[in-house]
């Protein structure tokens, strides 16, 4: 049996690091899909810096992880050997990079809400937590600027960039309203003074997003509209299981192997 | 030709040109040609080894392959700045690329086909390049001796990594270490093919010694790549896909069997295994970031018509 | 160790028969990707039939294959637990799709050396290879009317298809001398009366290519151009790794399961 | 209103009517929609099963789920016929779904997320939409009844194997039959609506009733659904995520818990998990295939011209 199940009912904060964790791989594994392929060479290597980012984010908590599991797994087991349903990553995050409006939007959403998520956690009584917190902070901050003056840059720079950018925002907008969800393990976290509630942050979030997208002369959609959901439950979209197929097939197909 | 003779005297004297001296058209040539093709090579040089980003098999391998090719990237964009000092945009040269013009490397027209490659091209490639390059930190053109510095201090990190990786899968299951074999068996010849042609055959060898662009020949980097790289090889265990390599007591050096200068040209010519497709790759790449780029430019515009705005207002 | 090796030092029936059924399958995958992606419905159904036709084929040689070898493998383990090196089929087939100009050449390109071959092989004195050769040879028969058609059809049709079928005819070229190689291993077969020697069938897929393209008006490309080779020997193109990590996800996630 | 007599008498008496038959304008509407319905069902319907061809876990099992996909891209054309003899085009239709005006069954705006995804839509998915179309092979529009014939042989087949699927995952490993559960968890529901809005609340049901185009209430089919399938989960040895379900000795019927409508409309509004997704999918087919269908009528143009131009010569 080499899928490694960590199971709904395990502790709210393995569950909890495990999430961001989670969503810090995808996210930087799909930023590192665009080696080769970006508009220009700056931007191919600032994608890859934020990928580089992400995959190091995705470290530091999948190792936490690893020692709160307590069963001898390491960071690689939890990032290769989980099967999709047993992934607790947001699902904005799994999906397919589109074109470089929607990546660049992608990030900027993310970002806005990671950066005060990040600030907040930083506070956590949790010092191993708030240390990851601390560094992950700085990098969202950067991520921040820099996808945020893409945003604007094309909101406000051709017909066709400010096109792609309104079909982009439609696109991922019902998939902004989970990264604002807290479900009973997130609460728990709350209680104990381990995690910020995520609602709480949302004002800023909003705030960020209407300033940044009226300077980019995007329309802001209704912020109440249907929101999708289901990435902390397991419940995926169809484009987690490709991912996965391709980042997992070396240590599905040599079990046991060290690299 | 009292310019040409101050020219060369100050390069025997191991003086660095700077941008603003003069120089002869063919040194300024020579330098463009070689400088963009380095630079070139370093862009479609991400794509072999880009290919393994999303399957590498661990996220320590993951993260250090991605920096890697990052690096690479970086490379490239400074040797274009290196370039760009003797009067050629980047543009030009890319264009030239993207054209099919322009060379590169034909090393990255090699596909990578197991995560041994990604082992391999670190330890012979980077390898093969570093000892191509270690003389150009001494070239007689300022901009690109320091750019060369900078690359190899990069790419020596480079090798050893790759190094590391063969070494790991050389000291693993019995598949790894078969992958292993595999991708020297692969690599190997294109590795030696890297140095160009035997010093017989060389276009343009001569004039760049005297310029000093040039400090050994062709044949004799070869030698010395193979002199440092067989007892590496044999310290993994490994097996050179050559059953005329043997160390030659005497004279101190591994020789080698004849290298397969038929494969060289056809790849050189457009033939290889992924010319095609690397070309196509950044060409798709370019193509359809067009609207991106042209986005740029026009918010660009937009802010500076609006910044002129209120200037003009108040005059 | 879960992959499964065929030496190359192995019977030459065994490695030929896993030759032609890695073609097959590896050819039927990438028809089934344009499943609900296809210009229009009838040639999605069309084009999922191909599929289903070298699906099928594979199956039949690879449970020969399997009882060639006589270790207990099945037509499963072939198919799923080989890594690329292993991999034994021409290159034309793990190419990308491309788009649809793409797709059909190459399936005219590939049928119109397969149709011959198979009604050369259906004399083989191997009687199982006889038969399934017999079968695929008609299926074979079906793929080149069909595909030579729409080569017709996209060359004399507009511009922009005949420019795409250019484009296509350019870059599929330097795939199609592999199809008439033979090596050590091909040649005991034809001394023993197994197999057809591919070159003299070379003839044959020339004239036929030659008619189509004129029809098609398009330009033949020079038949001694350089071509590209390796699939026999396991070396591959970088796609057939990434096509193989989707394909064999399952089952290397899961060793030993039964679906 | 002597023609709506003859034309209802005919419908009592269990008479099929025909295209050119007269009918009243409410019938072929209500046909059109339907049976136009049906077909983009089964065109979307391709893509949540299509979703795992290229990942099927068995040789066996890749050709049955391509077969399987393939037959429903069969269903779709030829409902897409029988509603073309009802005066309206294939592409009228088919415009009508890539501009999301038309409707198809919302149940296709879920996602398969492993392999018994597969299985469950199998069993459930084709189970309830043969509970519906069983009762349409006798409908009383003739074209539409033949076409439900054929379509309801193939789909019982379909279930038959999705079931199998289920079968053999229960009877596999922890980690299949975890699989399996988690695949009735999140398509049972959706499975229980795919009946529509409980009766009460269901806008053509009543005139459908009298033309004998529907034959029994949503309440009814969804009710004759639930018997048939809670034995079967049992037999799988897998539990229902319903947790009123209950088996009522006296009624002889499976009762079940309350359904979550407003999921229902959401989805049937356009926020399901896939909508969006599913129509890009199959917008961006079309319109990426647009160059090849233009090709295919300017070709067949040019052989029109070239056939006329030599009985013209020969005038």
């Amino acid at each position: 049996m080499t899928s490694i199940l960590v199971a709904q009912d395990a502790p709210p904060l393995l569950l909890h690091v495990l999430r961001l964790a989670d969503t810090a791989l995808v996210l930087g594994h799909r930023l590192s899909e665009w080696t080769g392929r970006a508009p220009m060479l700056e931007e191919e290597l600032a994608l890859a810096n934020a990928a580089l980012d992400y995959i190091g984010q995705a470290r530091s908590l999948y190792d936490y992880a690893a020692r709160l599991d307590g069963r001898g797994r390491t960071e690689d087991d939890l990032a290769y050997l989980r099967d999709t349903p047993d992934w607790r990553c947001w699902l904005i995050a799994e999906l397919p990079n589109g074109d470089f409006a929607h990546s660049v939007l992608r990030q900027f959403l993310v970002a806005a809400a990671l950066q005060p998520y990040w600030r907040a956690l930083a506070a956590s009584r949790d010092a191993t937590l708030a240390a990851i917190a601390a560094k992950a902070e700085k990098e969202a901050a950067y991520h921040l600027r820099h996808a945020g003056e893409w945003v604007i840059r094309l909101g406000d720079g051709t017909d066709e960039s400010h096109r792609r950018m309104t079909e982009a925002l439609e696109d991922l907008w019902p998939y902004t309203g989970e990264m604002f969800e807290a479900d009973a393990v997130e609460a728990a976290l709350v209680a104990e003074g381990v995690a910020p509630d995520p609602l709480a942050l949302r004002p800023a979030w909003e705030a960020m997003v209407a300033r940044v997208l009226a300077e980019a002369t995007l329309d802001l959609p209704a912020p109440c509209a249907w929101m999708q959901s289901g990435g902390r439950r397991g419940v995926h979209t169809e484009h987690l299981g490709h991912l996965l197929a391709v980042m997992q097939h070396l240590p599905r197909s040599y079990p046991g192997a060290v690299w | 030709a009292g310019a040409v003779a101050r020219f060369e005297a100050r390069v025997a004297a191991e003086d660095k040109i700077e941008p603003n001296d003069w120089m002869p058209a063919a040194y300024r040539r020579t330098l463009v040609r070689q400088i963009s093709q380095h630079a070139h090579s370093e862009i479609i040089g991400m794509q072999p080894e880009g290919n393994w980003i999303t399957r590498a098999p661990s996220l320590r391998r993951k993260a250090a392959l991605l920096a890697k090719v990052q690096d690479e990237g970086g490379h490239g964009l400074y040797l274009y700045a290196a370039a760009e000092t003797l009067g050629v945009s980047r543009e030009e040269l890319y264009a030239q690329l993207l054209s099919g013009k322009a060379k590169y490397s034909s090393i990255f027209n090699y596909p990578t086909l197991t995560w041994a490659d990604i082992g391999a091209i670190g330890w012979l490639v980077d390898g093969a390049a570093i000892m191509n390059q270690i003389p150009l930190c001494r070239t007689s053109y300022g901009p690109y001796a320091r750019a060369m510095i900078r690359v190899c201090k990069e790419e020596s990190f480079h090798q050893r990594q790759g190094y590391e990786i063969m070494l790991t899968l050389s000291r693993g299951t019995a598949e790894q270490k078969a992958m292993a074999q595999d991708a020297l068996d692969r690599w190997w010849w294109p590795s030696l093919m890297m140095f160009g042609p035997p010093d017989g055959e060389s276009q343009h060898s001569d004039q760049s010694m005297r310029w000093k662009i040039k400090r050994f020949t062709n044949d004799d980097l070869r030698q010395q790549f193979v002199d440092a790289t067989v007892p590496q090889g044999h310290h993994l265990g490994l097996t050179f896909p050559d059953p005329e390599l043997r160390f030659d007591a005497e004279g101190g050096h591994w020789r080698f069997g004849a290298i397969d200068w038929a494969e060289f040209k056809a790849v050189l010519a457009g033939n290889g295994p992924c010319n095609r497709q690397r070309l196509k790759t950044r060409r798709n790449a370019h193509e359809s970031g067009a609207w991106v780029r042209e986005a740029a430019l026009a918010h660009a515009a937009k802010r500076r018509a609006r910044a002129a705005q209120p200037a003009r207002a108040a005059e």
